[in-house]
């Protein structure tokens, strides 16, 4: 069981000793259940920092954007930050290292472990508390979550309201990390891609009208995007003018600006970006199903994204986010790669 | 002239109204949005706030504006593409949404009028529905100006009274609704009348949020354009679009030229939806871009619904329903954040 | 607005057959920004060429599309029209409307749409074209030549006697390669030997040959007029200084093995001289056979006759780096493996033998001092049966190509022996003769008349050994009656294959092969000995099965070729490589890893491409998440823009 | 009668290997459908994902990668990196719902003149009973 004790001692640690620039953690406001980010500098903010399964964010997100800052910054604070991950956040973390987007140095990584269980899905969650108002949800003693509401405390068993990406998790501790807390218990996951596999049983037809069905609901909010710590490029093929432009930009570069799709929310559009979404986070996407969640229209977007990760682990025995030595999956090759359909 | 319609009655009042596009919340994927209703609901109207507020249907995400195509001896042939006119009832509409409309006839109605908005926004009857509990945790209507029982932009309001809806038509479109099946609409009896005023009067007690002396904060904002308060606020922002998209009031757009065809040129000029939250909004093809961060960003959504909007049009452009705030994948607040502003010191 | 030219080549009746190529005219005409569009009879006759020049300077053109033939073919010729009218050569792109359309096509409407799609999308690229200019990059003027046979051997000489330094490398102790294991040669008949010899030692007397034996290439990287070899020196053991040739050290050696130079038929020691004529001449010791190297037992027993002290157990290997700026592959061939001939009874009955064996026995320098001895019992074969296309021009079984020299030196072998056993009787199995060449065919007839040599048109189904004879049972069959005979000896001439290892090396050389392993050339007919890499050239059978005035012709070649490289103070390298848009590159290093030449390298945070060393393939592009690394003049959006076009979007 | 539905084939081929192996095709005056539209790339590595799914987006009913054979690639190993790419883009498009057919790969040396005609027959003839690809396609006016 993480203590949420040891967690602020040694937050509080850290940032006395200057070692640290901020840390990156989950706060929870009076007037919600659900911890939002909080990015704490001082003792006093430490004592907001709480751990509880409502901590559903992949803080990593953060690290790039601290990153941006910092190339602003004058003169620059090179100190590093701290963050609170989780197993799969720290894959995030283990990703960018790999893709020298930061460098180990720049974390000072507080590990929590999710244990048996992981974070409550919030749409499971309202289904079981219709009619009345989440106050807090805490870790219960066996798989289960104590959930207290305005009409009373439930006791609700985690596999009931857990995130399905949980159900598949592979890490549910840190797999990097400076400072651990909670037990490394290893889990055993029977079925990582039960979701996926339940997808693939259907025929083409049944795929393509569950799919087209899905993402005629997308409002190109970009949600799925912006809040996954992966989609770090500074240009995306959505958008709409080349935003790494500096005075040495010239007209041609600019003119080389490709629009592959239309800002219009149509299903074609919708799809296109989705499958560009889908290619290039495959071998990269950790599975936080932080892109699932942040929809406000609820497509389930790690379908996608698993399937790369599932077909990456079977067909090249790629497994993402464990070890940041080895090459991206895209660049590099093996002999023996399935070819059996090629012609 | 006040009504009553018995729940099981509510179908056959669809019915009637079959030359109509009607539209109501509806539930897919655990999402509620505004669609076309394919079967009424015998239990009647869904009493909740939806994810995607009805301004999709006024002012849709994408409108075409005009097509052009490539003549034979230069120039262009262009042809108005003006939306069709087919009126509509948007049925279970939150009065902070019916709200939401006027501001935006505000804008699209001013010295500029818009056709393409007005062609579709007159074409709709909206026919609110009474909150007498928030449909969402997050409601504050009360606090900018609004009401849960808020008539102004509807057309018709409905109250739930158990099996039948006490109904208020408020103008001719209304009236004419109700006329189109009068035999199902019998006079309310006055303890009837009295109870809807006792639930309306209740459920202004009921909103778990408010926001006060919202008044000082048009004020306080403009001294705090280069306050270092916006980097703060705009730490945990993704710069995602949900907050704006969503937002009843948020009507800012692109224009975009969809080419169907480069030999002979051949396309349409179409208009999407745009937000202040998206870094290419502002961006210059120079590089330039005058809001650089997500501060920047933030403190342009704040000013212009606490600010700009309240000194152009005295309204602010906000009707407390509460979406940014249930769905913000980050929990930024807008009344909490408005709130600080209020507080602020400097 | 880009003003783009359009030339539609009829080539005859090759495209205009089933091309409209007036229609793809006027369609392409209506096309943004076509100024000028035009179909020719010959766009490539000086004419057709003239008019693209003239309308280039009359419509003041920014580019052109030629709709022709396949770029592989008249691109150059093109861009050179271009130049000559003043546009950058890269402004001009090839539409290829016949290979790719009328060729394959019948039906004249579908094939004038896919030509305008396809002559429509070349003007989408070439209006996104860039002005380039070749990259030049200084030469090395020194060559490197792979393999000690004699085409390598030729192409050496020729380059050393034209000036330039010359780095021979032999995987062997000796140069000479098979054509030293010959007897005689045909048509002429005169003694490999002695027409091979002078050459080797030319070799070695040679001020600009470094000839390196028992070595092997390593390593090489760079690119033409600049590559960057490791050459691994293998370890003799033995001084040359110091080795006075005394000999003494063989006859203390314990160690006899197989003698590679005779093919098995001998045995040597395991130190040892490959054979009398060697060059250069100086003792091995192969360690995998030496007892006191392989550590079974200390042995030492040369080093303690060794009077001079020559012999060094402590040698070790040596890797030598060098700079050159053309490399001669010619790697030779090896015979087919004995396992694979089992049918014959080759491997299984000692009296089965193959063509370089026959040849030993035939050789004055061979084990048998000149005397034709089967190894079986040493006793003169009287009947002796020689089969053609062992392993060749058998797709089912073994090689589907024909080894060309077999039907000549099958012929010279009978001959031979019938110089040797007057008495005795040849007979050739054979599909056909094959004699083409200068007094070749006139060879085989003498074989035929002159030495009565039998000649059976057909095939062998059964060999086998009953009482000290090889029963061979076969078919004439054009006297269409089984045939039976009773062997003394049986030779084989076993098919030519591509030199164990070739396959490795083509591998470190960048070479491509082809379907039967030999070194593919870049063009069949008209650069047949350039390879696919710039700066490598072909020389003999490592190209293809080949006979030695061949393999001497091809040296020759591939030595010219080399020197046209040498003789230039700079070369010029292709333009279109990969740039780096700074602005987008997040310096992830996924480009770095895919780029087969090493092209690319981190650089403060962000990658920068090394234009000489990249070859315009653009797997970083397509692996780059972002867009930010493209190929000059391919780059993403050229490609959107095509895909419309072909599309008609 | 109703016209018969000809597939658009957008074919993206090697340089050094397919292209060739198509030139070969036509210099041999092999007959093959007109269906199909090449675009010559440098290598088979250099064809990202997206020009598939753009080819398809445009319209393409089929779409066809084309290198050299594994181990003949002109640039040594171009093609490995295709062949991983190309496999999860497949997987990806077949996931969403699209016809495993629509989307094939091959190699064609520059000796398989006959291998390249066979297999755009081939391909052509899987396309036709499936009518148009709309799925991914670019609707015009939404």
């Amino acid at each position: 069981m993480v203590n949420i004790e040891d967690l602020k001692a040694e937050a509080k640690r850290i940032l006395k000793g200057g070692n640290v620039k901020y840390i990156i953690g989950y706060e929870r406001p009076s007037n919600a259940w659900k911890a939002n980010p909080v990015f704490a500098r001082t003792p006093e903010d430490v004592d907001r920092l709480v751990w509880d399964p409502s901590c559903i964010h992949n803080l990593v997100r953060f690290v790039v954007d601290e990153k941006r800052r910092k190339a602003k910054e004058k003169p620059v604070d090179s100190r590093p930050i701290g963050v609170v991950v989780k197993g799969c956040d720290s894959r995030g973390i283990v990703v960018l290292i790999q893709e020298k987007f930061i460098e180990r140095m720049d974390v000072f990584l507080i590990g929590v472990s999710c244990e048996s269980t992981g974070v409550v899905d919030e749409r499971k969650l309202a289904k079981k508390t219709v009619g009345t108002t989440v106050l807090k949800v805490k870790f219960g003693e066996r798989m289960n979550y104590v959930v207290t509401t305005e009409d009373g405390i439930l006791d609700i068993p985690a596999a009931d309201i857990i995130a399905d990406r949980c159900l598949e998790c592979i890490a549910s501790f840190p797999v990097v990390s400076d400072h651990l807390l909670g037990e490394k218990s290893k889990r055993d996951v029977p079925k990582p891609f039960q979701s996926v596999e339940k997808m693939e049983s259907l025929p083409t037809k049944g795929k393509w009208d569950f799919w087209e069905d899905q993402l005629r609901k997308c409002v190109r909010c970009y949600a799925c995007r912006s809040v996954c710590p992966m989609c770090y490029c500074d240009e995306c093929v959505v958008d709409t003018i080349n935003f790494a432009v500096t005075p040495e930009t010239t007209a041609e570069e600019k003119a080389q600006r490709i629009k592959w799709l239309e800002k219009s929310p149509a299903d074609s559009e919708n799809i296109f970006y989705h499958l560009v979404r889908a290619i290039h986070l495959a071998g990269r996407c950790i599975d936080c199903g932080e892109c699932e969640r942040a929809c406000p229209v609820n497509i389930p977007l790690r379908m996608l994204n698993k399937k790369m990760e599932k077909e990456a682990k079977e067909l090249f025995g790629y497994d993402v986010g464990f070890d940041a030595e080895k090459p991206a999956l895209m660049s590099c090759y093996l002999d023996g790669d399935p070819g059996d359909f090629i012609r | 002239m006040d009504k009553i319609l018995a729940k099981n009655d509510f179908a056959r009042w669809l019915e009637a109204l079959a030359s109509y596009r009607l539209y109501a919340p509806q539930n897919k994927d655990d999402v509620w949005t505004y669609e076309l209703i394919e079967s009424p609901d015998s239990r009647g109207l869904a009493d909740v706030m939806t994810a995607v507020p009805a301004k999709k249907i006024v002012f849709p995400q994408r409108e075409e504006l005009f097509a052009f195509e490539e003549g034979d001896e230069a120039g262009y042939a262009l042809s108005e593409l003006l939306p069709g006119e087919k009126p509509t009832v948007i049925f279970g509409l939150r009065p902070c949404e019916a709200k939401a409309v006027i501001l935006t006839d505000l804008v699209f109605g001013g010295e500029f009028v818009d056709e393409y908005y007005w062609k579709r926004r007159n074409a709709v009857t909206f026919v609110g529905l009474a909150c007498l509990k928030p449909p969402s945790p997050n409601c504050f209507c009360l606090s900018v100006n609004g009401s849960p029982h808020g008539t102004e932009g509807l057309d018709i309001l409905l109250t739930d009274l158990g099996d039948t809806y006490y109904v208020e038509s408020l103008t001719e479109k209304g009236e004419k609704l109700v006329k189109a099946a009068s035999d199902l609409f019998a006079d309310p009896k006055p303890d009837e009348r009295t109870r809807v005023m006792r639930l309306h009067g209740e459920s202004e007690k009921k909103l778990r949020r408010s926001l006060s002396r919202i008044e000082d904060v048009p004020e306080k904002l403009k001294g705090m354009f280069d306050s270092p308060f916006w980097d703060a606020e705009s730490m945990s922002c993704i710069r995602c679009g949900i907050c704006t998209y969503l937002c009843p009031t948020c009507h800012c757009f692109d224009i975009n030229d969809e080419v169907e065809s480069s030999s002979p040129l051949q396309g349409r000029r179409v208009r999407t939806w745009d937000t202040c939250q998206f870094p290419d909004f502002t961006m210059h093809s120079s590089g330039h871009n005058p809001r650089p961060d997500k501060a920047a960003r933030l403190r342009q959504r704040i000013n212009h619904k606490f600010q700009y909007f309240v000194e152009v049009w005295q309204n602010y452009q906000c009707t407390g329903c509460g979406r940014c705030i249930t769905l913000c994948p980050v929990g930024i607040d807008i009344i909490n954040v408005v709130e600080k502003v209020r507080d602020h010191a400097g | 607005m880009k003003r783009t030219g359009v030339f539609i080549c009829h080539c005859g009746v090759n495209i205009a057959g089933t091309v409209d190529v007036q229609k793809v005219a006027q369609e392409l005409a209506d096309y943004p920004g076509v100024a000028h569009s035009e179909d020719y009879v010959y766009m490539c006759s000086d004419p057709g060429q003239n008019l693209i020049e003239q309308a280039i300077k009359d419509k003041k053109l920014d580019d052109v599309v030629v709709a022709c033939c396949s770029p592989t073919l008249h691109e150059t010729t093109f861009r050179n029209t271009a130049k000559r009218a003043g546009l950058n050569p890269f402004k001009c792109e090839i539409s290829n409307i016949r290979e790719q359309c009328s060729w394959v096509h019948k039906d004249k409407a579908q094939a004038t749409t896919k030509a305008t799609k396809l002559t429509k999308s070349a003007v989408a690229r070439v209006q996104k074209n860039e002005t380039l200019e070749p990259l030049s990059v200084p030469v090395t003027h020194r060559a490197l030549v792979i393999g000690g046979g004699i085409a390598g051997i030729q192409s050496a000489l020729d380059l050393a006697n034209t000036g330039f330094e010359v780095i021979l490398v032999e995987r062997s102790p000796s140069i000479g390669g098979h054509m030293s294991q010959l007897s005689e040669t045909y048509p002429t008949l005169d003694c490999s030997q002695c027409i091979l010899t002078p050459k080797m030692v030319e070799v070695s007397k040679h001020p600009k040959i470094r000839l390196m034996t028992y070595s092997e290439v390593h390593d090489v990287t760079g690119y033409v007029g600049n590559f960057k070899v490791k050459i691994l020196r293998k370890p003799t053991y033995v001084v040359p200084a110091k080795c006075n040739l005394c000999d003494e050290c063989t006859k203390v050696c314990p160690i006899v093995v197989p003698n590679e130079f005779d093919l098995g038929l001998t045995g040597r020691r395991a130190i040892y001289i490959p054979f009398p004529q060697a060059i250069p001449a100086s003792y091995t010791l192969d360690d995998k056979n030496c007892p006191e190297l392989t550590q079974i037992i200390a042995c030492g027993k040369c080093a303690d006759v060794c009077k001079v002290k020559a012999i060094d157990y402590d040698q070790k290997p040596q890797i030598i780096e060098e700079e050159v700026g053309a490399i001669v592959v010619a790697t030779g061939y090896d015979l087919y493996e004995k396992e694979q001939m089992a049918e014959y009874g080759y491997g299984t009955y000692a009296d089965v033998i193959d063509g370089l064996q026959f040849e030993r026995l035939l050789s004055a320098s061979g084990p048998t001092g000149g005397q034709v001895l089967r190894p079986s019992d040493h006793k003169e074969p009287k009947e002796v049966v020689f089969i053609q296309c062992s392993g060749s021009r058998d797709p089912e079984q073994h090689c589907a190509y024909c080894s060309k020299i077999c039907c000549m030196y099958t012929a010279k072998h009978a001959m031979l022996y019938k110089h040797h056993v007057h008495d005795g009787q040849a007979y050739v199995f054979y599909i056909d003769v094959r004699s083409g060449g200068k007094g070749y065919e006139e060879f085989v007839q003498r074989a035929v008349e002159e030495d009565e040599v039998i000649y059976l048109r057909g095939k062998v189904s059964k060999i086998f050994e009953e009482n000290g004879k090889i029963k061979i049972w076969g078919v004439d069959t054009l006297a269409g009656k089984p045939i039976e005979i009773d062997a003394d000896l049986v030779v084989l001439a076993q098919a030519m294959r591509p030199s164990t290892g070739s396959l490795q090396l083509a591998k470190k050389l960048r070479l491509a092969l082809d379907k039967d392993g030999f070194l593919a050339e870049a063009h069949p007919k008209l650069r047949p000995v350039e390879s696919v890499t710039s700066g490598m050239f072909l020389a003999g059978a490592a190209q293809a099965p080949k006979d030695i005035p061949e393999a001497v012709g091809q040296a020759s070649g591939a030595a010219a070729k080399a020197i046209m490289i040498l003789s230039q103070e700079r070369l010029f390298h292709s333009p279109t490589v990969a740039l780096v848009s700074k602005n987008l590159c997040t310096g992830c290093g996924m480009c770095v890893a895919v780029c087969p030449y090493d092209a690319i390298a981190f650089k403060d945070g962000k990658v920068e491409v090394n234009e000489v060393l990249c070859e315009g393939c653009g797997t970083c592009s397509a692996t780059c998440l972002r867009a930010a690394i493209q190929v000059k003049n391919f780059t993403q959006h050229q490609v959107h823009e095509m895909i419309r076009a072909c599309l008609g979007g | 009668m109703v016209e018969e539905f000809e597939p658009r084939i957008i074919a993206f081929l090697c340089k050094w290997c397919s292209s060739a192996g198509s030139d070969l095709a036509g210099v041999s005056r092999m007959e093959y459908p007109p269906n199909v539209t090449p675009i010559q790339v440098m290598c088979s590595g250099s064809v990202s994902p997206l020009y598939v799914f753009s080819a398809f987006h445009r319209g393409a009913d089929g779409v066809l990668v084309s290198g050299c054979h594994p181990g003949d690639c002109h640039y040594i190993k171009g093609n490995y990196y295709a062949r991983r790419k190309l496999a999860l883009t497949k997987e990806l498009l077949e996931h969403v719902g699209l016809e495993p057919e629509r989307f094939q790969i091959s190699w064609v040396s520059a000796a398989e003149g006959q291998k390249y005609t066979r297999i755009i027959k081939d391909f052509v003839n899987e396309l036709k009973p499936l009518g148009p690809q709309a799925k991914l396609r670019r609707k015009p006016s939404w």
